[in-house]
């Protein structure tokens, strides 16, 4: 779109929004948020990038393709769940680290778990609104 | 309240199930997702509404003691509402490829599969 | 309690006629422009609702719903407007859609 | 104290909402329904914001609020000037006591984009008359 | 903008020797800062710049909000008696802002402002087209209601 | 003990993104898809051993206790299920190899569609039907519904052809409004029980004061499940869908996916509304006749082989329902014995399909002819699962047929006895139908199939040849080894007859 | 005994590829495995004569009793000497009658399976063991009558006798399950002594119906048997070997081997004896009407089939001696017969008895058999077919009830049958010789042998019965109606049952004489067959495609609205029919208290909007009213405590409607497609649905809510998973599997768009022209 009042506004709120968006996923355990929310903040920032600025501006600030997003969130999520089994315990039982970070909180297969899906939603928000651009 | 809300889920009910039977397919859609939301609106009265008690956990305490929301129906709802995302998603590309192949809005030009 | 009786009886219902107004608008159109600018407001007001919510119920979880509710009005804008636009040889008789 | 400086934002805000949404219905045409409901988008909304940061007078929540405040800052104009551009793009029709229009066919079909000022323009295009639908 | 910053961090460094995460706490520590900042670089006329950006900001937000309330009331008694008082018009106003910034800036408060919406800009970016609720008789005293007005006062801000 | 029963769950998930993340290289996935489809096999039986030897095993996920978390359990029932899965898992995997790669004779068009995430959404799919049969908790039925329906959906659809998207069309919309009436229903399940899993479900149902309101909620399920499932009169989107996509997925779809409907069905109809069973039973009874019925006369004007044989699978479908209806051990037992056969069967038969579409030129069987002289080995295989499907004995599909007719003998049904046995003749009637047409009868095009195509061991056909010697031999070994078999239908029926061993098993007591 | 089975059933398999290995002498190899069954079972007749019943037990299904469990007795071993025997000869006269056929390896295959599943047949003693051999016999006849598949006739008579003898397999399958359960076992040893619990059960009618139906059907009887004349579309060999000589009688052996535990009621005897006497009167008198030999030979297959069913409905010692011995004596003639008809077909290419004549000199082998034959046939002395009759008329003669009228069919049926066998075993030979398409050579030893030998046997065993009375009837005999079976003789002396066979003879003589006049005829018989049950049968199998045809018009017409009316109105049905049924309703509270009004506002917006939806003509607005319906639900969540709905929904809501407007901003203008009586009636169906919901809900709400297992996630989200936002730990500890697969399904949503609009958009045209044929 040629408005240069859109694309330089975009262009400032892109980060303000991936940063809400990644708080919105940390503190989702404790408050209102989580992995959801926060990917389809992250995901809307992104659609609303890539309609103001293009598709070709999009891909250079994200180099992986929306796809490898969802791979790595999938794999996030089901690892997380997965290594429990190893220790002879459940599938998806949750294994909580010892030492308590500040804001993260504790490390923990939960968390991991949220992360992958944060993954997965922003890569399927931006996969769609990728193809459905590409397809103009 | 309940009431308001049983109504507004009958009503939505209604709604989706007379759009649904309509021939216009966008129409067919939208009934579809009223339905959605009238089964994820079910859900969320029938666990009991309350207002302004979020299952949330204060700061300092281990557990909840007032009565709050039951955070059960929530937790189901947003896993359905997000299935219902990526389900819609994919309907409504489906939609375009229909309009591509019969290029009117209307469900009973969709006659070839069956014959 | 003062507080709560004025948002209860006075900003919530105000809100709520002004949510009526809108919405006739955007029953009424008459052009497809008038039901987005109507639904934008709607959004707004959603927030200001937000905002009458959150001090009713003193969580500020409310207020992080406003953000996203503006970010949301923000981005149907762009998304619509651009569509708009794009339908540059057949706006005319889009718009009347 | 702090009650009334709030009831006094909310009911503010509150009210020129609902002027704006009374705008919004009554004004004739699309700019000036426009232009009604950016009231409530400023005025109204950073009322009742400002109430509830008043509200709570805790530093975290007045830094949420004001984030709220600047993202409408900055994303409320720019809907506003979304839709406005939109709306002269595809000439919807204005409200005929309407003045003056220093943009009458500055829009250039091809480009997608706005002559200056100087430059004199191609013929603007026929007068769209506002057909009302229903 | 370092010097913002700075000013920021003196506020959280006094927030945390007094232990009191309290919303005047900051304002005050953000004050005490800001009087810091101005007597440490007093004689730094390079360095000189944030000290005065604070005021001229103040100047313009000031400005900004009258406009805002001053609008607002206008078309709201417009909206809430029967008759019309509205003139509207597009007019285009010449930008002295340059860069991205500087006219999204601008653009951006000429539409918070109720009454006056920025509809586009010219491909040369040389003026901005802005529709006004309340145009005056004189369409050029409209015009420089708004380069004297917002802008100057924003190009102070940014420069 | 926990991996192997969470494993048909999980494994293909990994499958599926090892594949998706092969994404263009397509022999790489077929290879992936092949080896992988065989661990799957492997893990099943191990599955099935275990259950045989310790009873039902369960494990909470989590490691939350029952019914808090979501425990996922493997009773006889649900174990032969996903051995069936995993097997028509394997021979999908190695028939795709081929019927891909030259896909349809003249067109290369179907390579494109490896490249287009068939395996990864094949193995979604498992995942999610494996997860319906494994699971012990209603929401997360849900849930797995939908990752099958719509990695289903997108299979359907995958080349995009006219017929596909109407076909596809039509099976989302029925199937989301079946979705919605589950989801209804668990929300209605939930507000009485305060619970969502199905054992403590099963124990708190009896203790609703209002049975009425459970015996209307179990309506929702019959409806849900039974579009799933496609029950009459709620089957239309089978026959307007099954016959469009490739071969392969036909085969999977009319083999698996109305099974999880039916397997769901058999589940809350044995576990949760056994409250009212004169009631609710009587009418799943009566549709079945109706289903059973409607089906077979829907495929008697059919020529179109995958429409004959989707019209089949509604009435089979009614078959299955007709066991759980009569609600006895015995007519259990022969429903879960039906749906072990008929699996096998009908998806074999779709395969044959293909394989008759390959060289013979298509699927109409008017248009193809004397294949029992070009193919006499295809003609071979085509009878053995096509006088299966029709209950010739000793096939599977008569022992099916015998158990369930004989437990509504024994409950003296003999109206329904009479239509599922006119059922049965007019099932032989269609099935001839096609052999009368495609193998005996002359070929009517004149062109010599053989110049078409090579043999059925050539190297192009091989692999379309193999998963169907390996499902024609399991349908002779049930048919000829019945006991086995059917000890194992028996004692799932047993289980579900007997629900207090499953809910002893998931709650562990803790009730 | 199973190793019987098993070889047969190994040489059926085996048999083709013996054929393509060793073509030569395939034919008398195989022959050698029914010779050698025959041979091992010849053995058995010694210890069987002397009263002796072997019961050898197979456990195969032991859960459901289905057990292979054999039964060597007079009648079984009769059967299978038969099976065996005649099976030996058809083997061999098949390898030469087909000899150089590119699919005779296909036909030896046929042949062994179907010889080997009669042989279960006739040796079961498990009931269910004995239908499942008995539902292949059925299989391998339509193998064998569509062998010559590439003709329509043929598949069409293979269809029908597979139709009819299935449908009846089914019946009888039925029935046996029945009389099992009544009967408590399926061995029908063991049912032998339950046959008074049976016959006195209330379940008694239904059980002999069934296997009336199943038995009938089998064995061609009125109204089944058109079936059986349409079945000679087979190679001969298979007319001979199934369809005259064993399969057909398959039904005979059922009647015969159950009278002993259903027989002695009135509705048995009736019944077989009325069907059984149409049959065999009918059968013979159509026979005379026809000119090809092997319609000829058919319909009096019919007519004989009539006569043993005829015979073992009147029951009796005197009955059942006759009717096993007929049923051997018939075998040989008309299983003789057939190959006769089949060598003159081979030899002058047709089997029109018009145009056949003065074939003695030409084919004087084949001669011989015919002749033999034609004399046993007819009942001339000494043949064994005289044994036969005399024992007929004597049964009818000295029957207690009706005697005249039974013995007056009998002879009638006997007179058309004398007829007939003038007309397949005398008249093509003698006379002028006409030219015939063919040339006849000598017949080939693989020809001529079988009838010659069959007719031998037929004179030999006639000139000395004791052989095969001692040794098989009477065992038979034994079985049946377990008491001492009659002597067979050749001369009862001058009797008035001579006189009858004298009768017989002579009318016979007459009636082929006045066959040509009775074949001008023919229009009548066509038109009296318009009514018959072949019509019945035809009209059945048309109206059943028309009637599928309508139905799928009906149900699966296309019409997508039409499915969701079905689904929806029998949703409806289900749920109101309940309630009503039920009396939900009368639960029913309304409580309007705790309303706020923005609140109730804020439902009236929605409820506007969904109208609006409904109504709006622009697809837009539609859109506009699905986000305001949307976000207002976003904010009753956002009301009432939940603060992540709300987020997630409103997130969601936002992305749905900008892909809508995204997507279908290019779609069409809504039109009214429905007339408004439809409208009105989806208006009626929708709120009439809108409003069970509501009253479910309600009803729902005004029960006490039951204590939930969220209190457990209250008590424990903090405690055990660290969380303080319990909808946040539910969705990622206590449910994490449900997340696990919704976000599996969001991918796989990302995969479906990607994969709907990239992969298609990339070859529409030739996938499409590729696929859908
Ligand atoms: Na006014
Ligand atoms: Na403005």
């Amino acid at each position: 779109m040629n408005s240069v009042i859109l694309t330089t506004t975009t262009r400032i709120l892109l980060p303000i929004l991936l940063l809400f968006s990644v708080y919105t996923l940390i503190r989702g355990h404790q408050e209102p948020g989580g992995g959801f929310v926060g990917g389809l903040v992250a995901g809307m920032a992104f659609a609303l990038y890539t309609i103001s600025n293009g598709v070709a501006s999009a891909r250079k600030i994200f180099p992986l393709s929306p796809t490898t997003f969802l791979i790595i969130g999938l794999t996030f999520a089901l690892s997380s769940g997965l290594l429990s089994l190893f220790l002879g315990l459940p599938a998806f039982t949750g294994i909580w680290g010892t030492y308590e970070f500040p804001v993260i909180g504790y490390l923990s297969t939960p968390l991991v778990f949220d992360i992958g899906v944060y993954l997965v939603v922003f890569g399927v928000s931006s996969s769609i609104i990728f193809t459905l651009k590409l397809k103009e | 309240m309940e009431f308001l809300l049983a109504i507004l889920i009958g009503g939505l009910f209604s709604a989706a199930i007379y759009m649904i039977l309509r021939r216009s397919i966008i129409k067919l859609i939208i009934g579809l997702s009223f339905l959605a939301h009238a089964a994820n609106l079910l859900i969320f009265t029938l666990g009991r509404v309350i207002r302004g008690k979020a299952p949330l956990i204060q700061e300092g305490s281990k557990h909840i003691t007032e009565t709050v929301a039951d955070p059960l129906p929530q937790a189901l709802i947003l896993t359905a509402i997000v299935i219902g995302f990526g389900v819609t998603a994919f309907t409504i590309v489906l939609i375009q490829q229909v309009y591509q192949s019969v290029g009117v809005d209307d469900s009973d030009k969709l006659k070839a599969s069956d014959q | 309690m003062i507080l709560e009786n004025v948002i209860l009886y006075f900003i919530l219902p105000v809100l709520s006629i002004s949510m009526l107004l809108i919405f006739i608008r955007v029953f009424k159109g008459p052009r497809l422009m008038d039901r987005v600018v109507a639904l934008d407001l709607l959004v707004i007001v959603g927030i200001g609702s937000f905002s009458a919510y959150a001090i009713l119920h003193n969580k500020e979880v409310f207020i992080d719903i406003s953000l996203i509710l503006a970010l949301i009005a923000f981005l149907s804008t762009v998304a619509f407007t651009w569509y708009y636009v794009k339908g540059d040889i057949e706006k005319d008789k889009f718009d009347q859609r | 104290m702090i009650t009334y400086f709030v009831i006094f934002f909310m009911v503010i805000g509150a009210v020129f909402i609902l002027i704006a949404s009374i705008g919004l219905l009554k004004m004739p045409d699309i700019y000036l329904r426009m232009s009604a409901s950016t009231i409530a988008g400023t005025f109204g909304v950073a009322s009742m914001l400002i109430a509830a940061a008043i509200h709570f007078f805790d530093l975290g929540i007045f830094l949420h609020v004001i984030g709220v405040i600047i993202f409408l800052i900055l994303t409320v104009p720019i809907g506003a000037h979304l839709l406005a551009r939109a709306a002269y793009i595809i000439h919807l029709p204005m409200w005929d006591k309407t003045m003056h229009d220093d943009l009458k066919g500055k829009y250039d079909n091809e480009k997608q984009g706005f002559k200056p000022l100087g430059k004199s323009a191609a013929k603007p295009k026929a007068k769209i008359t506002d057909k009302q639908e229903n | 903008m370092k010097h913002l910053l700075e000013n920021i961090f003196l506020a959280f460094i006094w927030l945390t020797l007094t232990m009191k995460f309290e919303l005047t706490n900051f304002i005050f520590g953000f004050a005490a800062g800001f009087v810091i900042l101005w007597f440490v670089n007093r004689k730094h006329p390079n360095e000189y710049r944030y000290i005065h950006f604070l005021p001229r900001l103040l100047s313009f937000l000031l400005l900004f909000l009258k406009e805002v309330v001053k609008g607002s009331i206008r078309i709201g008694y417009d909206i809430i008696t029967p008759s019309h008082y509205m003139r509207p018009g597009i007019i285009a106003v010449p930008l002295d802002a340059k860069t991205d910034l500087e006219i999204t800036l601008l653009a951006n408060s000429i539409t918070l402002t109720p009454g006056t919406t920025s509809i586009a800009l010219s491909d040369d970016r040389a003026y901005l087209y802005v529709y006004n609720v309340y145009l005056d008789e004189d369409v050029q005293k409209s015009i420089d209601e708004i380069k004297n007005g917002l802008e100057k006062k924003l190009m102070e801000v940014l420069r | 003990m926990n991996a192997i029963v969470i494993a048909p769950i999980v494994f293909p998930l990994i499958l599926g993104l090892i594949t998706l993340t092969l994404w263009q290289n397509r022999k790489m996935q077929e290879i992936a898809n092949v080896i992988g489809s065989a661990v799957m096999v492997l893990i099943s039986i191990l599955l099935m051993k275990m259950v045989l030897s310790d009873g039902i095993l369960v494990t909470q996920a989590g490691n939350w206790p029952a019914p808090f978390g979501i425990s996922i359990v493997a009773d006889t029932f649900s174990a032969i299920m996903v051995v069936i899965s995993s097997v028509m898992g394997l021979a999908i995997a190695i028939y795709s190899i081929s019927s891909m790669k030259n896909g349809f004779v003249l067109s290369d068009m179907l390579q494109k569609r490896q490249q287009f995430g068939y395996y990864p959404l094949l193995n979604i799919m498992y995942m999610g039907i494996n997860g319906a049969f494994l699971t012990g908790d209603l929401f997360n039925m849900y849930v797995w519904f939908e990752v099958l329906l719509i990695s289903s959906f997108i299979l359907l659809s995958l080349d995009g052809t006219k017929l596909q998207i109407e076909g596809t069309f039509k099976y989302v919309t029925i199937n989301l409004l079946s979705s919605a009436f589950f989801l209804i229903g668990v929300g209605f399940l939930y507000s009485l029980t305060g619970t969502l899993n199905m054992a403590d479900l099963a124990v708190k149902i009896p203790q609703v004061e209002n049975q009425s309101m459970v015996t209307v909620i179990s309506m929702f399920f019959l409806v849900s499940f039974g579009i799933k499932a496609a029950i009459f009169p709620l089957f239309f989107w089978l026959p307007s869908s099954y016959h469009t996509p490739p071969i392969s997925i036909s085969a999977i779809f009319a083999g698996m996916l109305t099974k999880v409907g039916v397997y769901s069905l058999i589940r809350v109809f044995t576990l949760i509304f056994i409250t009212d069973v004169a009631y609710t039973h009587t009418i799943i009874l009566w549709i079945s006749a109706l289903t059973m019925f409607v089906g077979v006369l829907g495929a008697a004007s059919q020529y179109d082989m995958r429409r004959i044989l989707s019209f089949h699978i509604i009435s089979q479908i009614g078959y299955m329902i007709f066991g759980l209806a009569l609600f006895t051990p015995l007519a259990i037992a022969g429903a879960v014995f039906y749906i072990m056969h008929h699996i096998i069967v009908k998806a074999n038969l779709f395969l044959v399909a293909g394989l008759v579409k390959r060289v013979g030129g298509s699927y109409d069987i008017r248009k193809v002819g004397g294949l029992v002289n070009t193919y006499p080995f295809l003609a071979v295989m085509f009878l053995i699962p096509a006088l299966s499907l029709a209950g010739i004995p000793p096939l599977s599909g008569f022992w099916s047929k015998f158990f369930v007719v004989k437990a509504a003998l024994e409950l003296q049904e003999y109206f329904l006895v009479f239509v599922a046995l006119l059922v049965g003749l007019l099932t032989l009637y269609s099935m001839t139908k096609i052999w009368n047409e495609a193998f005996w009868k002359n070929n009517p095009e004149k062109i010599p199939a053989k110049e078409l195509v090579a043999g059925l061991f050539s190297k192009q056909n091989i692999f379309m040849t193999i998963p169907i010697i390996l499902l024609a031999l399991i349908t002779l070994s049930i048919g000829f080894n019945p006991e086995p078999f059917y000890q194992i239908a028996d004692r799932a029926a047993h289980e579900l007859m007997n629900p207090s061993i499953y809910i002893n098993k998931v709650l562990g007591g803790a009730q | 005994m199973l190793n019987i089975i098993f070889i047969g059933f190994l040489a059926a398999i085996a048999a083709p590829f013996i054929h393509k290995y060793l073509p030569k002498i395939s034919g008398l190899l195989l022959t050698l495995v029914p010779l050698g069954i025959f041979v091992y079972l010849a053995n058995m007749i010694a210890p069987v004569s002397k009263g002796e019943v072997l019961l050898l037990s197979y456990t195969w299904f032991p859960s459901m009793s289905v057990n292979i469990n054999f039964v060597v007795d007079g009648l079984s071993l009769t059967f299978a000497l038969i099976i065996s025997g005649i099976g030996a000869i058809i083997v061999f006269y098949a390898s030469g009658y087909l000899h150089g056929h590119k699919k005779l390896a296909r036909f030896y295959g046929y042949l062994l399976f179907f010889m080997t599943s009669m042989l279960g047949v006739v040796m079961s003693d498990n009931i269910l063991a004995l239908f499942i051999f008995w539902e292949l016999t059925s299989i391998s006849s339509y193998l064998l009558i569509g062998f010559n598949h590439e003709s329509e006739r043929s598949r069409y008579a293979a269809l029908q006798a597979l139709l009819v003898t299935g449908g009846g397999g089914l019946a009888l399958m039925a029935g046996l399950i029945i009389m099992g359960s009544v009967g408590g076992s399926y061995n029908i040893s063991e049912l032998l002594s339950q046959s008074s619990i049976i016959v006195g059960h209330s379940l008694y009618l239904p059980i002999l119906i069934l296997v009336l139906l199943g038995a009938f059907t089998k064995s061609a009887q009125f109204p089944f048997h058109f079936w059986l004349p349409n079945a000679m579309e087979a190679p001969t060999p298979v007319s001979a070997y199934l369809h005259s000589a064993t399969m057909v009688k398959a039904g005979v052996f059922l009647l015969a081997r159950l009278s002993p535990i259903l027989s002695g009621t009135d509705v048995w005897h009736i019944t077989l004896t009325v069907f059984g006497g149409i049959t065999m009167l009918m059968g013979a008198s159509m026979a005379i009407g026809q000119n090809d030999l092997k319609r000829i030979l058919a319909y009096t297959t019919v007519s004989a089939l009539g006569i043993m069913v005829f015979l073992i409905g009147l029951g009796g010692p005197y009955a059942i001696t006759a009717a096993i011995t007929f049923l051997v004596v018939h075998s040989m003639y008309k299983g003789g017969l057939f190959l006769v008809a089949g060598a003159i077909d081979h030899e002058t290419g047709t089997r029109d008895i018009r145009i056949l004549g003065g074939l003695k000199a030409h084919l004087p082998l084949i001669f011989l058999g015919a002749i033999l034959a034609a004399f046993s046939y007819s009942g001339i002395p000494p043949f064994l077919g005289f044994v036969a009759k005399e024992l007929i008329y004597e049964t009818t003669a000295h029957f207690a009830l009706h005697p005249i009228i039974l013995t007056v069919v009998a002879v009638l049926t006997n007179m058309f049958l004398v007829a007939t066998a003038i007309m397949v075993g005398v008249k093509p030979f003698f006379g002028k010789y006409l030219e015939t398409p063919k040339h006849p050579h000598h017949a080939p030893l693989t020809l001529w042998l079988g009838p010659v030998l069959l007719g031998v046997l037929g004179l030999a065993l006639g000139v000395v019965p004791s052989w095969i009375s001692k040794g098989l009837i009477s065992p038979s005999v034994d079985a049946i109606a377990q008491t001492e079976g009659i002597k067979l003789a050749l001369w009862h002396g001058f009797t008035p049952i001579l006189l009858l066979s004298l009768l017989t003879l002579a009318g016979g003589v007459g009636l082929y004489y006045l066959s040509d006049a009775i074949k001008r005829k023919q229009a009548f018989f066509d038109k009296l067959a318009a009514f018959g049950p072949e019509e019945g049968y035809k009209a059945l199998l048309k109206g059943l495609v028309t009637f599928s045809s309508k139905q799928t018009n009906f149900f699966q017409n296309g019409y997508l609205r039409h499915y969701f009316y079905w689904i929806l109105t029998t949703f409806m049905l289900l749920v109101l029919f309940t309630i009503y049924d039920k009396e939900l309703y009368s639960f029913l509270k309304v409580d309007f208290s705790g309303i706020y009004f923005y609140e109730a506002l804020l439902v009236i917006i929605m409820l506007l909007a969904t109208y609006s939806a409904i109504r709006s003509k622009t697809v837009l607005s539609s859109v506009a009213s699905v986000g305001v319906v949307g976000y207002g639900i976003a904010l009753i969540f956002s009301f009432f405590s939940a603060p992540d709905l709300a987020l997630t929904q409103f997130s969601i809501e936002t992305l749905t409607v900008i892909l809508l407007v995204l997507i279908v901003y290019k779609v069409p203008k809504f039109n009214d497609y429905s007339p408004v009586k439809n409208r009105r009636r989806d208006a009626v169906l929708s709120i009439a649905a809108g409003l069970t919901i509501t009253l479910l809900v309600m009803l729902v709400l005004n029960m006490p809510a039951e204590s939930s297992i969220s209190s457990y996630f209250l008590e424990n989200s903090y405690v055990k998973a660290h969380g303080r936002n319990v909808v946040n730990v539910i969705l990622v500890d206590f449910r994490g599997l449900d997340t696990m697969g919704e976000i599996t399904v969001l991918s796989l949503a990302a995969i479906g768009v990607y994969t709907l609009l990239r992969f298609r958009n990339g070859n529409k045209k030739s996938v499409e022209e590729n696929m859908n044929d």
